[in-house]
């Protein structure tokens, strides 16, 4: 077992025909996540990666010819709000969102739209998720990860890479790691990660990785408190960066007291969780 | 990007926000021109991007244009708080009888814009916040339905605004409101908003960060952008796509991402030593945005080791690994480096860097370890 | 038992000051209904109807200090939508809309908003509701109505009192009278209110009084086929009207075949509902 | 309110969507000038607010300045389904490779805007509704989300827009919707919306109506509205916010509320007897807005009876009794009035008409009956 993402998933690229969309889904191929459809408005009707891949006009007749479950968003900044709406609207039930620099605004509105709908938005901004041997959707190399028992949440993008790194190397191995994405306004947050992870046969342990600014690892310390019996280990990026550049006194009012490293780790050690010093130390912590 | 004063409240005018009256000058003699054009008591305040500004002798009030000619030529050309002086606002003095506090800015965890209020505005307001929370009123706006009537009449009762005045704090929050999304903003402040004895509604001072994720969609903005106001690395790494803040340490860090960037500073720190920077160059860097990211690093004297992290995904390292090599070669840098390599195109990379005799590491721990040795060695 | 309304239901009035605000008032106070408070931006700590209700700046305030629970809205047209969305947002669980003439693109706002709250709106453009004996709630005329067994749901207003009045001239009585409003976008809908009617105790048999336009009446039908085990007797006004003005192509296309007197009416003899011919007949048809 | 298609032209050019060339004629002469100036063939479209104007002669394709001045003259002062043709539209002629249909309105059951559209364009668009489903395409709008690039391009699929002109056909519904938004409308349509020989799309007729609720949003609307196209009667109505409808029978009927209204109507229908209009004089009916339906009443002069129903629960019986006297009074009318009346203040009510010895009923069935009668003693 893993979360969110396994062998059944159906996978849609959302803007498969650019660059970057091109470069990931062809690794993604490889790595052997069972991708369906491409979509490229304007593009429709034509196949790519040597004619393994169609590609539609929009996710609704890529869903419709193809049954696919989830998507992955590879579009420009300024239209990746629209796509992640279009994906919703198609009825899809995952939907990772990798492009990174989209207005606080657009998401604001995505926010609002998908908040009621059952689906799970992961990103923007984020690595995506891989659950090794079987699937990965999004950019997170193939190759730093193996198969095992660990769950892995993070914030972050290349730092996760150097978490799933370490335990590799450590020979520790991954049910599945999901990039919660980096972006003040995301999808899903890591309670509702964890909540997977806590109801996930595979995973016996779960690595959480956060950051400096918002409270969502406070809020995560006390869903830790209150729902999870599986072990978290921590690690908070940011102990010796400066004090934010603050958003004005709005900003401060805000965020109140919270936001800060010191705040976030003591937050997660009350919770009993145990908060690594550097990356490299999450795989001794994991085989205490 | 963040918005002069003078700006915000060009924004705030076009906007039908009220604000005093006055203009910009550049010169002593322009302040006394606009003096005595307002004919009476004015305040001459340094547009410069920096907190505290008043508190640190940036904002006079004069009640001549004799004097606002002394004045402004002391402050012109002068520094706040290490910003150089070049521009001053002029305006006329405005006879406060209360400040309120009023400020719009994106709640990440509720995932609305709030509008923040309170009756007891002014330089204080975080210790407002602080000490008496009650004292400031928060209201979300969904960002699909806006900002309503009701809110801000449940606001103003809150904060009690004066009945005569509602419908004047109605319009300037609908209308700030407006602002903020025409602008795509981040925040915008208005601290204090005064209500003068004569009971009118005036923007005092205003702030507005617009978000740089948006500015596509303001090309006018871009224009704007004041760079005199801000280090030269910083405009030079914003050119490249680069984010960069200088720090106080010796050891010099080129990262790919910021979390990542954020770790290895923390290593840093936590075997002995002090970055002298936070440089994240982004997600698939080019071999000339390391070019650039290195130029910038070493234009820090205080730089005595340099420590690249680069971890693969979007970015290959046989791209970062000639990046690397051939700014090294164009520079012939006199600090030590110690380069560590992972990910996509691994292999290709560290290839390149050996040709190239470089200190490489294999683990961050290794490679922090290193880079904090040779600081102190060069030390 | 009743429905939506009774004995223990704490009226805010919003509107208050304004002629029809305040005349209503009295007569529902006059009536019996619970009227703890009313609101008026501006007029915050008056006092109205011979110092008997408090007036309040806004719905939040009115409800923080007097523990109202349902709203009944007055104000103009213009300033309705508005009115409701604040009564959403204070939390009432119901809100009955009085005024008529609220645009139609206001009120697609409104209904997207409290589409996913926990509220019942009534109306707009709706004469309220009438628990006899209990209390009144809008403006429906208490003297034609006396307690009863019989339920009655109306998208009219005076056709609404018609059939109380013929009710009681035949000596039948009402448990509750629900005038879901006359507006192509309204808040409750017939089913919803018939769902009410069927799982309240006191309520025997329902009065279902429709009109042409629209296909509420369609969709109550399917509703009685489904789930009504009470008898329910129909009306449909407009049997006589000459065909709606209909708005242009798209207007038909929407509508489809359904809206005229005639489709309905089958749709509920269909349904098992027995309609009557005019008002009057009503009680007969109840009695048989 | 419902626009002319040359209001509906102006709209649509005020937001960016394109039109044919041409203007408005009062006269022949402006029709042969405007021919001129369009140098080609032009088409005559009679300004006329009623559906089917095509087939009833309507609209004249004409291919010289002169042909336009003789069919100009033919049309203008005469009458295309009974309405008086006063303007017409002169417009290029445009060479149609398909015709598209594109609408909105209000969908009362799903409470959005529907965005409808149809390769199969014209005016046999609803018998396409009617027995190829299947070929009208419908969209749904979240009222605080608007319309989303998406849904257009899946509507640009669906009814297969070529490739070429989906950034066109995009920024059309867009600016359509804009259009219908800013307006308060309950429907606007392109029908049809043409693609050319030369592929261009353009609007070749449109329809705007107004919500008459949100006319207080748009008073220069109002200015606009056309009442030389509708009958005095209405317009008289419109002035005291009544709401009247002409039909064919003789037994007037003045009601409050339209489900009343229409109950009374049927009833009379019922009875054997034929209403002569539907009448409502809405809400709160003062003894002005009575006297003034009883004249639009008395004016048709097919009316032999009048049947008052009045259920007063805002309105107030006695207020309408004195409506009721007062204008009896002063137009003396020679037909039998069947006054009803229930409600608030019925009892004063029932006073004022005893006194002026008016025939009066205490149910509706008894009010309809005596009103049916008295229509046949009269025929």
């Amino acid at each position: 077992m893993s979360i969110l993402i396994n062998g059944s998933t159906r996978l849609l690229v959302q803007g498969i025909t650019g660059q970057e969309g091109l470069f990931h889904t062809r690794q993604m191929l490889d790595y052997g996540t069972n991708i369906v459809a491409g979509v490229t408005p304007g593009r429709g009707g034509e196949w790519v990666l040597d004619g393994k891949i169609p590609v539609f006009d929009s996710v609704r007749a890529g869903v419709e010819v193809t049954g696919a479950t989830a998507s992955v968003i590879f579009v420009p900044a300024r239209f990746a709000g629209d796509a992640i709406l279009e994906a919703a609207d198609a009825g899809l039930e995952l939907i990772v969102c990798i492009t990174e620099g989209i207005p606080v605004n657009d998401m604001l509105t995505v926010k609002q739209v998908i908040r009621d709908k059952d689906v799970y938005l992961i990103g923007p901004n984020s690595p995506g998720l891989i659950t090794p041997g079987s699937a990965k959707v999004g950019i997170i190399p193939g190759s730093i990860t193996q198969k095992g028992n660990v769950g892995v949440v993070s914030r972050s993008g290349t730092l996760t890479y150097e978490v799933l790194y370490a335990l590799k190397q450590a020979g520790v191995g991954t049910s599945t790691c999901v990039g919660i994405g980096g972006d003040p306004v995301i999808g899903t947050n890591f309670s509702e990660i964890l909540s997977h992870f806590e109801g996930d046969p595979q995973t016996d342990v779960v690595v959480m990785i956060g950051e400096i600014g918002g409270n969502e690892e406070e809020k995560a310390a006390a869903f830790i408190t209150d729902n999870m019996t599986k072990p978290v280990i921590g690690f908070i990026a940011g102990q010796a960066a400066p004090p934010d550049k603050r958003m004005g006194h709005a900003g401060a009012i805000i965020e109140g007291g919270v936001g800060t490293a010191q705040a976030k780790i003591e937050a997660l050690q009350k919770a009993g969780v145990q908060v690594a010093h550097y990356p490299e130390e999450i795989p001794n912590l994991i085989k205490q | 990007m963040r918005l002069h004063e003078y700006q915000s409240k060009e924004v705030f005018a076009h906007h039908q926000i009220p604000i005093p009256k006055g203009r910009l000058a550049s010169t002593p003699e322009e302040a006394k021109l606009i003096a005595e054009e307002l004919n009476g008591t004015v305040v001459l305040k340094a547009q410069v991007l920096v907190g505290g500004r008043g508190k640190a002798g940036g904002v006079r009030l004069v009640n001549s244009p004799k004097e606002a000619e002394e004045e402004a030529s002391k402050l012109l050309g002068n520094r706040v708080k290490d910003i150089p002086v070049r521009r001053l606002l002029v305006e006329e003095g405005v006879h406060i009888q209360q400040e309120i506090y009023l400020g719009m800015t994106v709640d990440r965890e509720r995932g609305e814009t709030m509008l923040i209020a309170s009756a007891e505005g002014g330089i204080e307001i975080e210790e407002v916040a602080r000490v008496s929370p009650e004292r400031i009123i928060k209201v979300g706006i969904n960002p699909l339905l806006g900002l309503r009537d009701f809110q801000i009449r449940n606001l103003a009762t809150e904060i009690e605004i004066p009945r005569p005045l509602w419908r004047a704090f109605i319009t300037i929050c609908h209308n700030l409101y407006e602002a903020y999304q025409e602008l795509d903003a981040t925040l915008v402040e208005v601290n204090p908003l005064v209500i003068t004895t004569d009971e009118r509604i005036i923007a005092l001072d205003g702030k507005i960060i617009v978000d740089d994720n948006a500015l596509f969609r303001h090309p006018d903005l871009v224009d704007k952008r004041d760079i005199s106001a801000e280090a030269t690395e910083e405009t030079e790494a914003r050119k490249f796509g680069l984010s960069y803040i200088k720090l106080d340490g010796n050891i010099g860090c080129l990262v790919n991402g910021a979390g990542l960037a954020m770790a290895s500073m923390d290593i840093i720190h936590h075997k002995g030593g002090l970055p002298a920077n936070f440089l994240d160059i982004g997600g698939g860097a080019s071999a000339e945005k390391v070019a650039a990211a290195l130029r910038i690093i070493l234009s820090d004297s205080q730089v005595e080791t340099v420590l690249i992290n680069i971890f693969g995904g979007i970015t290959r390292c046989d791209e970062v690994a000639n990046g690397i090599k051939q700014t090294l070669e164009e520079l012939k840098p006199d600090v030590p480096f110690v380069i560590r390599l992972v990910g996509t195109n691994e292999v290709e990379g560290r290839k390149i860097l050996a040709e190239a005799n470089l200190v490489t590491a294999e683990s961050l721990q290794e490679a922090a370890e290193k880079a904090v040795n040779l600081a102190k060695e060069v030390a």
